[in-house]
Order: structure tokens, then C-alpha cells, then sequence
């Protein structure tokens, strides 16, 4: 297998960014850790998975779409799209290089969104075994290998070197492209590695988490649960689950003056915002019940009765540490679940 | 970057404001062609599908498009004046333009199970603008359609759109029968007055009809009662719906009953279709 | 202290007292504690929890259940009862509703910080002398207890409670804190060094109004950042100015209001220091017009709802401080 | 707002000026005959207690370099207190946009009364003054915003 030394992995992302845009994960001072374009001198970070997730690279929190300008009646359109530049995005986690295939089931169906698309067809995805999961992980309830984890190139790192392995046309040709620097190795050792982080996940508080109660067909069961009400009772509206979710994909499109034109642009939204479905005459989903109710069954019952049994949840964790009340979407497949 | 993306619209000019109602009017919208000369449609549509039409800087809103496809000269949208674009609409004169992307949705099914049925229509208010796109679809088509009824109502006469329309062309057409309801007594309105829902029930229609029905939420459950009463099944009836949306293609996320997306999987509903979904709209 | 909350809050409930109780609820692990309603003794028992990490000011909720049918319990640390009482002040709350029991506060801790030290894995927290043992998949690691202690314990104002209709324990009393520190060193930054700190932090935001939503001083029918009217919608673009416009003017609205609860930093998932800016208005209020205390009592004007007439001038900022 | 061919910075001023008099001391101050530069703008409000903060702030983002705030002397307000008022809020606001590094020279609050024309002229050509010397904004503009 091709591999690289640790201790020669700054080369190696030197190389990378000498041709095309690399992002690493890179520690911030609080200790959390964040994606960054890699300038030489940069160390990548040992930390699990960063704050954020990795679904800006292909559906940023605000983007451009199209710009007008008015005059007395009449609208110029300007489409302002460019082809996106060739990045690299080093580093993705399991959960996250499954994000992008559940986001891919959104953006990328008839009709295709090609803000998106662009984006996707420049990115090459090299994804990062995990060695050391945490206790909020639940990846394998979604059918997740964290040992295995997908994307254009999957790595492992067993303490000594880094090994490279391409899964797509893309991938293959971006491993070709940084051949020169790899070597071949043997790879024996992370068989030691991976039965030791699978070890790990069988002790993890959450190993034993099930979807099997949830799906598409559960729609009305849940739908009307009681549970509902006492698990939104505490919840505060904010976005926070949504935004750091590598898999919420709902956006607003919304107008900006900017006195010299309009700017059209799209932004992240939340279904917790008590203006996501207001209209002229109302709001269908009148209270926080509504909202937080509609987060949940999209993500274990709307999405797979869409996507032949896929979740729209990847297990990353990330709402379980954010959420300022700690209510998740472990609590609540807990809860609802059909014993 | 060629690729066509649908959340680029296209521009179209308002040639014609109608005013209907006090606070509906009936815009026409035709395309810019590519010499510069304003004519002909933005683009073709079926009965019963939506476009996406926009100030830009006010917003963006779906509308039902009212004109039928057999129109090949302009599209229509009547509109209620009830937020913010809308305002702003209503206040715009003719010669205006204004971004438009579509069509979004799904279509009444006039080509494949409406087709050699009779139809009632059943309309309150401005719930009229959806169905008459079909209307006009089947009076175009007529010999693919069995008998027409319909059954109107609103306000008052005042508010009744498209009321010229209606006396002149629908009702003198042969095979279309046309009832008209107003909700009070008024000065110069002989017709009928009451709700739409016990309209119905009053008029009997038999039961080999195919129902289309559009209005206001709380007309369109008493209706669906009623019909239910008369013996109509769910599977008889179609509805079109409308909840906020932004993108129009069933990605922004936000017109989801259950896991079906009002502007790609709808509007238009059957009624056994709606009751598997759970009632959140 | 748990056991004695959860015997009192029976008592209250079976006299009839009260109807319902809110506290705190445990969560999958021992550190994600929601905030729940408890109506009855069996529910106390099975998931009542009151540890090191019940962090969560629960008086916001006040606002909605304080309104409901019948009295509620709400269990309030020292700085919540400011909270409250700010809420009673502005009428936000019907008090009368409500049933406090004082119960002694911090120092709570933070789990993001324990996480920061590279600790995960975490399945159980114990306090043994001051030096946690924290268990974990990968074996049992220790950290000392203070360096765990959450941000807005560890500058804590007052350990008095100033509403309470019971107590738990004892009353304690209003702290010489250290809470200005950190903005009397942004002051004596320079203006460059100041800008460059508050747009690394700024940048971070993400615009989920979790700072918003859970500040207890923050409860406008209809926010100015909910209006499409307002031109300040919450849903802007992520740029530089609208991330420094959205901090300037949530923090100015509850200036002279804010009681220093610090549950804006508690909350922000990017970490951003927002407690700063309602210090720093906190910091001017009390040098400018007097010591003022948000929240101490239930009858005094807030700051910017009351004048005199021998008001320093607005120019007294071009005058004072680094440049 | 490039005024002349020259490439001197020519500052954008925006002056909410209170109906009741700073807005007539401008008047007062042309029909004097008096010179304050074309670069400040007026914004009429019925009172310099109208001045919402988000008002100056917009006006940074839509591409003002400096924000003046005239009103009535204290004690002369046309409502009574409003422009004490504007004073507490004022302070408060200006010395926040100075904690976040914001060049405190381009904010100013000013009382000149309707028979102030001078004081209104002198002020102004003075504010533009301190305002060129800081250059265009950059710490609060919006890049949206700006002129193609």
C-alpha cells in the first residue's frame, strides 16, 4: 500500500498546495479544531473532528446566487457563476465523507443544483480513519465504518506513516499526482490498528444505539407521538444543531440591496427559526413542538422514506456537545423508540 | 459554468394588469424574445403547476398560474394582495418587469385519469386562480372531458374573480354548468347565498364526478366533508395546496408535509394521497 | 444536595404548593444536562439531576410556564436569581407563579474543556479533592478541578441570592470579582489590536442566535433580528459587517439589563467571548453613571431608561483609553 | 462619492441632524453664507433621540466614513429629554465601536441649536477634517456594498 512517513507529511502538503488548493484540519486556540486553507508551516490536527463540518466546501453558509440591477421597469439578470477552483480537502472523518452522499441525494437529483455540483466536481475528498472515537459517536448505528471511511481517497495513519488508498477516478489520479513522494509498504500494521479502534467503538456509551425502530414507514407513528411535547419543551430555537450538522441542507434565498444593485444570495436556515415556514397569512408550524418535531422526522423518517431506507444522520457527534441544552438526537430516537 | 441552474430566472414583462376584484388583479406576463420584442410566453406549463415570480430586492413568492397552457400568447397569475411582494405587485403598472422560473410541481392529471370524466370544480375566493387554468384546459379540449360543473363562491359579488370571464364565456358554453354563491345578501345579487360547503350539498352533484377543489383551508375541510357525506370517496377528489417556499425544487427544505415537498411532489394532491401524510399544513 | 432538592421539591409538590418543578434532567452521559419540568415524585426520581454541570439558567423559562396554570418550583443558583428578578422587573414574568428555592451555585464546570485537554471517550466525572477523575474508554485520566471550571464561574459576582422564597443551605454573599479583567486588557490594547481580536472572534459565528435565544434578558415578543421589515434579519450573509453588526446591537439591547449570567458564552458553539461586550456596557454603566447591577432588585431604572442632567458627553471616549 | 479629478480622500459624512434645531443651524448656516463641505450629508429626524444605533451603523455599511449626530444643547429638547437620552445611548454605543477597534474619531455626537449656522459650519468642516485624516472606512464597510 502507498504510504508516507508522518514526519514527512508537511512535504507532502506543500506539494499538494504548490498545485491546487489543500485544506487542512488545524487546531484553534480554544482547542477546538477547524478546517483552514494550508499555508506551508501548518500542523494538522490530532483532534477527532473539527467544530464544523465539512459540508461548507460544497454548500457554503452564504453564497452568491445571481445579481440584478433595476432601472425604472426593467431587470438585468447577471449570472455571476464561475467555475470553482481545484481544492483538496484533507482529512474528513468517516461520518463526514458520508455527508457529502447524503447531501449528493439532495443537491445533486433533477434538477441539479449547480452551485453544488461545481463545487463537488473541483473537490477531492481524502478522508481520515479514526483511531480515537468519542464518547458522542455514533456513526455505526448508521451503518458507518470510522476504520473504513469513504471518499475520493481513504488514509489510515498507524502511529508511524500515513496510508493512501484511491476509491474513485478522481481519487486515483490525485494519489498519481502525489505518487513521487509516497512509497510502498507494507500495511500489516493497521489491522492492529483498525481491530483496536473497533474495540473502542464496542465500548463507546452509544455503541449499542439502533435504527431498526425508524424509517421510512414510520411516518404517522411517530408523526403523532406524545413524546414530542416533553422533548421540545425545554428547546430554545437557536440553530445551532442545524449548522453544525454535516448533513441539514435547507437554505434561505434572500435579497440584498446593496444601493448599487440586488444581490441574490442563499444562506444556511433552520427549521428550529420560528420564520422557517411563516407566510402572508400564517405559519403552519406554530410552536417550537412543530419545528423541533420536523428536524427529527426528516432526518429518521422523511429522508429514508425518500432515499430507500437512507438516514439523514451520520452520528458525527457534533449536535451532542453543541446543543446549549443538550437535547439530541440520541435523547430523542431514545425516547421515541418502539421497545 | 453553462449548465442551466432553475434558481436563475428569466425576465418577463407585466403587459396587462386587470383589476378583478378590490384586492385581486390578473397580471400578463409575457416573454422577452431574442430580437427584443415582447411576446409570446416564458415558458410552457400544465394546468395546475406554479412559477416563482419576484421583485428582486421585495421577494420571491409561487403562484399558481392562471391562464391555460392552450393559450399560446401570454400566462396569466391572479393575485391577492396579502404580504409584502404582493403589495408591491398590486402597485406596479403595466410595461413592469419581473424575474420568473418555473414551471414547479406537478399537474392536475388532465391527460391521463381526468380524462372523459365529469368534473365538478369547487373554488372559494381566490382559490378560483389554480383551476382556472384547467377550466380553460378543458374548455379547449371539450371533447376529452365529460360534463363541467362549477361551483364558485366568495365574499361578495365584488369579490368574485374573473367574474366577467365567467358570465361571458363559461356560462355561455354549452355542456358547463355554472353555480355561483356569495356569503351575504348584497344589493343586486340574485343568485345564491351561503358557504360553498353547503352549496354543494344543496346542488347534489352525482357521484360519478371527478372533483377539483381549491379555496381557503377551512372551505376546502367542510367541503371535503360534505362531499364525503354525499358519498364521494377521497380517491375522487384533488386538491392543490401551497405552503412557503424558497427554491422551488424541493431542495430549501421547507414545504415538507410529512416526506412529500409541496412544490415538487404537489401541488396538486389527491385526497387519499393527503391522508397518509400527517396534517400539518 | 440533589437528594435534599428532590425530598423539598416533593414536599412542595405533594402539599400542593406547587404543581410542577423545574430543574435539570440527565442526560446519555454525565455532562449533557437538559433543563425539564418534573410534575411528579417519580419523574423527580428517575432523572432529577443537580451535579457539576447544571449549568443552564433555567429562569428564561419562567417567562412561558409562569403564565401556565398553578405555581411552578423553580430551583435558582445565585446568579439566576438576578435573572429572575430583572424578569420581574420588566413584567416578563407573572412571580407570583413562582415558588423559588435558593440552592447554592458553582463553581460549574465545562466539558468542552475538559475536552479540550484531549480527554474523550469520557464515561464518568468524579470531584475527588479538587482533582477530577475522569474515566474514559481509554483508561482513567485526572485534571485539576479548577481548570475545568466553566467561564462563568469562574469570574463569578455574588453568591447571594436576591429572590428566594426558601433557601437551601446557606446565602452567600456578593463577590470582589474579577470579571473586568479581560476587558480592561482589551482596553488597554491598542484600536488595531482590539479590532484584530474581535474580528477573530467575530469570524467565528455562524448566526445560530443560540447567544439570543437563551439570554434570559432577550425576550422580545418579536425580535428586531426576526423582522424581514428591519433590514437586520437574522439570515445575512456571513460577512465581516454583518457578523459585527449583529453582536453590536444584540449586546446593546440588553445593555443595562444584561445581568452578567454568562450564558451567551455558555452556549456559543464557536466559543466567541460574548460575555466581553455586555461587560464592557456593564463596565461603562457602572463608571459612567454609577454602580449598577442588573437584576438586584426589582424597582430601581435601568441605566439607559433614566438621565441626569450632568451626563458626561459622548466625547469623553475620544478622550479617554488607548488609541 | 469621488468629488474632484484630484486623488485626495474625500470622505463620505453622514449628520443626523434633529428637526428642531441643528437642521435649521444648517439653514442657518447657508443662509449665512457660510462654507461646510459637500461632503456631509443630512438626514433629518425629528429628534437626535430618533437615532437608533443600528441607523449609524447602517450608514457605515452603506459606505458613510464618518457618522455625526447633532441635536438640541441638553436641557433645550424640543420633547423634553430625548436628547438626554441620545447622550447615555450614545456614550454607550461609541465606546463600544472603540472597544472593537473601530477609529473612534469617526463617530461624533454635537449639540448646536438653530441659531448655532457657525457652530453647525465649523463643526463640520472640522469633523471632515479629523474623518480625511483616518481614510476611507474599512473596519465597519461592507464590501457588498461598494461601488463598482
Amino acid at each position: 500500500m502507498l504510504r508516507i512517513a508522518i514526519d514527512k507529511i508537511d512535504s507532502l502538503f506543500d506539494a499538494i498546495a504548490e498545485k491546487q488548493t489543500l485544506y487542512i484540519p488545524v487546531d484553534r486556540e480554544d482547542g477546538a479544531a477547524e478546517y483552514k486553507k494550508y499555508e506551508s508551516g501548518m500542523k494538522m490536527s490530532n483532534s477527532l473532528n473539527t467544530l464544523r463540518s465539512a459540508k461548507d466546501f460544497f454548500f457554503p453558509q452564504t453564497e452568491n446566487l445571481v445579481e440584478f440591477k433595476m432601472e425604472g421597469k426593467q431587470i438585468e439578470v447577471k449570472d455571476i457563476r464561475e467555475e470553482s477552483e481545484d481544492f483538496v480537502i484533507f482529512g474528513v472523518r468517516a461520518c463526514d465523507a458520508r455527508s457529502f452522499s447524503i447531501l449528493d441525494k439532495v443537491y445533486l437529483v433533477d434538477p441539479v443544483d449547480s452551485f453544488y455540483k461545481n463545487r463537488r466536481d473541483h473537490g477531492v475528498v481524502v478522508s481520515m480513519a479514526c483511531t480515537r472515537p468519542a464518547e458522542t459517536c455514533f456513526c455505526s448505528a448508521f451503518g458507518i465504518d470510522p476504520t473504513a471511511p469513504e471518499g475520493d481517497v481513504s488514509c489510515w495513519n498507524d502511529g508511524s506513516y500515513i496510508y493512501f488508498e484511491a476509491n474513485t477516478e478522481k481519487g486515483k489520479a490525485f494519489v498519481d499526482s502525489i505518487s513521487s513522494l509516497l512509497e510502498d509498504g507494507d500495511a500489516s500494521s493497521l489491522e492492529n490498528v483498525k481491530a483496536e479502534t473497533k474495540r473502542i467503538l464496542s465500548l463507546l456509551p452509544l455503541s449499542n444505539l439502533s435504527t431498526d425502530s425508524f424509517g421510512g414507514d414510520k411516518l404517522n407513528e411517530y408523526f403523532n407521538s406524545e413524546k414530542w411535547a416533553e422533548l421540545s419543551e425545554s428547546c430554545i430555537g437557536c440553530g445551532t444543531c442545524t449548522f453544525v450538522c454535516p448533513t441539514c441542507q435547507c437554505y434561505d434565498i434572500k435579497d440584498f440591496n446593496t444601493g448599487n444593485g440586488i444581490k441574490r444570495f442563499r444562506c444556511w436556515d433552520s427549521c428550529m427559526y420560528s420564520d422557517f415556514t411563516k407566510m402572508a397569512h400564517g405559519n403552519p408550524r406554530i410552536s417550537q413542538l412543530e419545528r423541533f418535531r420536523q428536524r427529527f422526522m426528516h432526518k429518521l423518517v422523511y429522508f429514508p422514506a425518500n432515499n430507500n431506507g437512507e438516514f439523514g444522520c451520520v452520528g458525527c457527534g457534533r449536535c451532542l456537545s453543541k446543543c446549549p441544552i443538550s437535547m439530541n438526537i440520541v435523547k430523542v430516537m431514545k425516547a421515541l423508540e418502539v421497545k | 459554468m453553462n449548465a442551466n441552474d432553475t434558481l436563475i430566472p428569466h425576465i418577463g414583462v407585466v403587459t396587462d394588469i386587470r383589476i378583478d376584484t378590490p384586492d385581486v388583479k390578473t397580471f400578463r406576463v409575457n416573454a422577452i424574445n431574442a430580437d427584443g420584442t415582447v411576446g409570446g410566453k416564458v415558458f410552457e406549463h400544465m394546468p395546475g403547476q406554479c412559477a416563482m415570480l419576484s421583485i428582486p430586492g421585495v421577494g420571491e413568492a409561487m403562484f399558481s398560474i392562471t391562464s391555460s397552457p392552450t393559450n399560446k400568447e401570454f400566462m396569466e397569475f391572479s393575485i391577492k394582495k396579502c404580504g409584502c411582494l404582493t403589495n408591491w405587485l398590486h402597485a406596479m403598472d403595466v410595461g413592469q418587469q419581473i424575474t420568473i422560473r418555473g414551471p414547479y410541481g406537478n399537474a392536475f392529471p388532465v391527460e391521463t385519469e381526468l380524462k372523459g370524466k365529469d368534473l365538478l370544480f369547487i373554488a372559494g375566493g381566490i382559490g378560483l386562480a389554480p383551476l382556472r387554468s384547467v377550466i380553460n384546459y378543458v374548455r379547449d379540449n371539450r371533447a376529452n372531458y365529460g360534463d363541467v360543473q362549477i361551483v364558485y363562491g366568495s365574499r361578495s359579488m365584488d369579490d368574485l374573480v374573473d367574474y366577467k370571464e365567467i358570465i361571458d364565456e363559461w356560462m355561455t358554453d354549452d355542456g358547463i354548468e355554472v353555480n355561483l354563491t356569495i356569503d351575504r345578501e348584497q344589493e343586486g345579487w340574485d343568485g345564491h347565498v351561503g358557504f360553498v360547503p353547503n352549496y354543494v350539498k344543496e346542488l347534489n352533484p352525482s357521484l360519478n364526478k371527478t372533483v377539483l377543489i381549491c379555496g381557503p383551508p377551512i372551505m376546502i375541510k367542510f367541503t371535503l366533508n360534505g362531499l364525503k357525506e354525499l358519498g364521494f370517496t377521497e380517491t375522487q377528489v384533488y386538491t392543490t395546496m401551497e405552503l412557503r417556499m424558497k427554491c422551488g425544487v424541493g431542495k430549501c427544505g421547507r414545504c415538507n408535509i410529512g416526506n412529500k415537498y409541496v412544490c415538487k411532489d404537489g401541488p396538486v394532491f389527491r385526497f387519499d394521497e393527503l391522508g397518509e401524510l400527517p396534517d400539518e399544513y | 444536595m440533589q437528594e435534599a432538592m428532590i425530598n423539598k421539591a416533593k414536599q412542595l409538590l405533594a402539599d400542593g404548593t406547587v404543581n410542577r418543578v423545574i430543574g435539570w434532567k440527565k442526560g446519555e452521559f454525565v455532562y449533557d444536562i437538559t433543563p425539564a419540568i418534573f410534575e411528579t415524585a417519580e419523574e423527580l426520581d428517575a432523572d432529577f439531576v443537580y451535579n457539576e454541570f447544571t449549568a443552564a439558567n433555567v429562569s428564561k423559562y419562567l417567562v412561558k410556564e409562569s403564565k401556565k396554570e398553578g405555581k411552578i418550583l423553580a430551583f435558582l443558583k445565585p446568579c439566576d436569581t438576578y435573572s429572575l428578578n430583572q424578569l420581574t422587573k420588566e413584567h416578563r414574568v407573572n412571580r407570583d407563579n413562582i415558588y423559588v428555592v435558593g440552592i447554592p451555585g458553582g463553581p460549574k464546570l465545562d466539558a468542552e474543556k475538559i475536552k479540550a485537554k484531549g480527554i474523550t471517550g469520557i464515561t464518568g466525572i468524579k470531584n475527588e479533592n479538587y482533582t477530577l477523575k475522569i474515566e474514559t474508554v481509554y483508561g482513567e485520566q485526572t485534571m485539576p478541578f479548577y481548570e475545568a471550571i466553566s467561564d462563568k464561574c469562574a469570574s463569578c459576582k455574588s453568591k447571594k441570592h436576591v429572590t428566594y422564597d426558601e433557601l437551601i443551605g446557606e446565602d452567600g454573599d456578593v463577590l470582589e470579582s474579577n470579571r473586568f479583567d479581560m476587558v480592561e486588557k482589551l482596553e488597554n490594547m491598542t484600536a488595531q489590536e482590539r479590532y484584530d481580536f474581535w474580528r477573530a472572534e467575530l469570524s467565528k459565528c455562524i448566526r445560530c442566535n443560540a447567544c439570543r435565544n437563551v439570554c434570559p434578558a432577550c425576550t422580545c415578543e418579536k425580535c428586531v433580528f426576526d423582522n424581514p421589515e428591519s433590514g437586520v434579519e437574522n439570515k445575512a450573509a456571513s460577512n465581516s459587517f454583518e457578523e459585527n453588526m449583529f453582536h453590536i446591537i444584540r449586546a446593546f439591547h440588553v445593555a443595562g439589563r444584561c445581568t452578567d449570567c454568562g450564558e451567551c458564552s455558555r452556549v456559543c458553539p464557536q466559543n466567541i467571548p460574548l460575555h466581553l461586550l455586555n461587560r464592557k456596557f456593564i463596565k461603562d454603566i457602572n463608571s459612567l453613571y454609577g454602580e449598577y447591577q442588573a437584576g438586584e432588585d426589582t424597582t430601581t431604572k435601568a441605566p439607559l431608561n433614566a438621565y441626569t442632567t450632568d451626563d458626561c458627553e459622548a466625547s469623553i471616549v475620544h478622550e479617554r483609553g488607548v488609541e | 462619492m469621488q468629488v474632484n479629478d484630484n486623488k485626495e480622500f474625500q470622505p463620505l459624512i453622514v449628520a443626523f441632524c434633529c428637526n428642531w434645531c441643528s437642521y435649521a443651524g444648517a439653514d442657518l448656516s447657508g443662509t449665512n453664507r457660510l462654507n461646510y463641505p459637500t461632503n456631509v450629508k443630512i438626514i433629518r429626524v425629528p429628534c437626535s433621540c430618533r437615532v437608533n444605533p443600528m441607523f449609524i451603523l447602517r450608514a457605515f455599511q452603506r459606505g458613510a466614513d464618518g457618522v455625526i449626530l447633532c441635536g438640541c444643547h441638553p436641557g433645550d429638547c424640543h420633547y423634553t429629554s430625548g436628547n438626554y437620552f441620545t447622550r447615555r445611548r450614545m456614550t454607550l454605543l461609541f465606546s463600544m465601536l472603540d472597544f472593537l477597534g473601530i477609529e473612534r474619531d469617526r463617530t461624533r455626537v454635537e449639540w448646536v441649536s438653530a441659531a448655532e449656522g457657525a457652530k453647525f459650519a465649523a463643526t463640520m468642516n472640522e469633523f471632515t477634517e479629523a474623518v480625511k485624516k483616518l481614510g476611507p472606512n474599512r473596519r465597519l464597510e461592507d464590501l457588498r456594498c461598494k461601488k463598482q
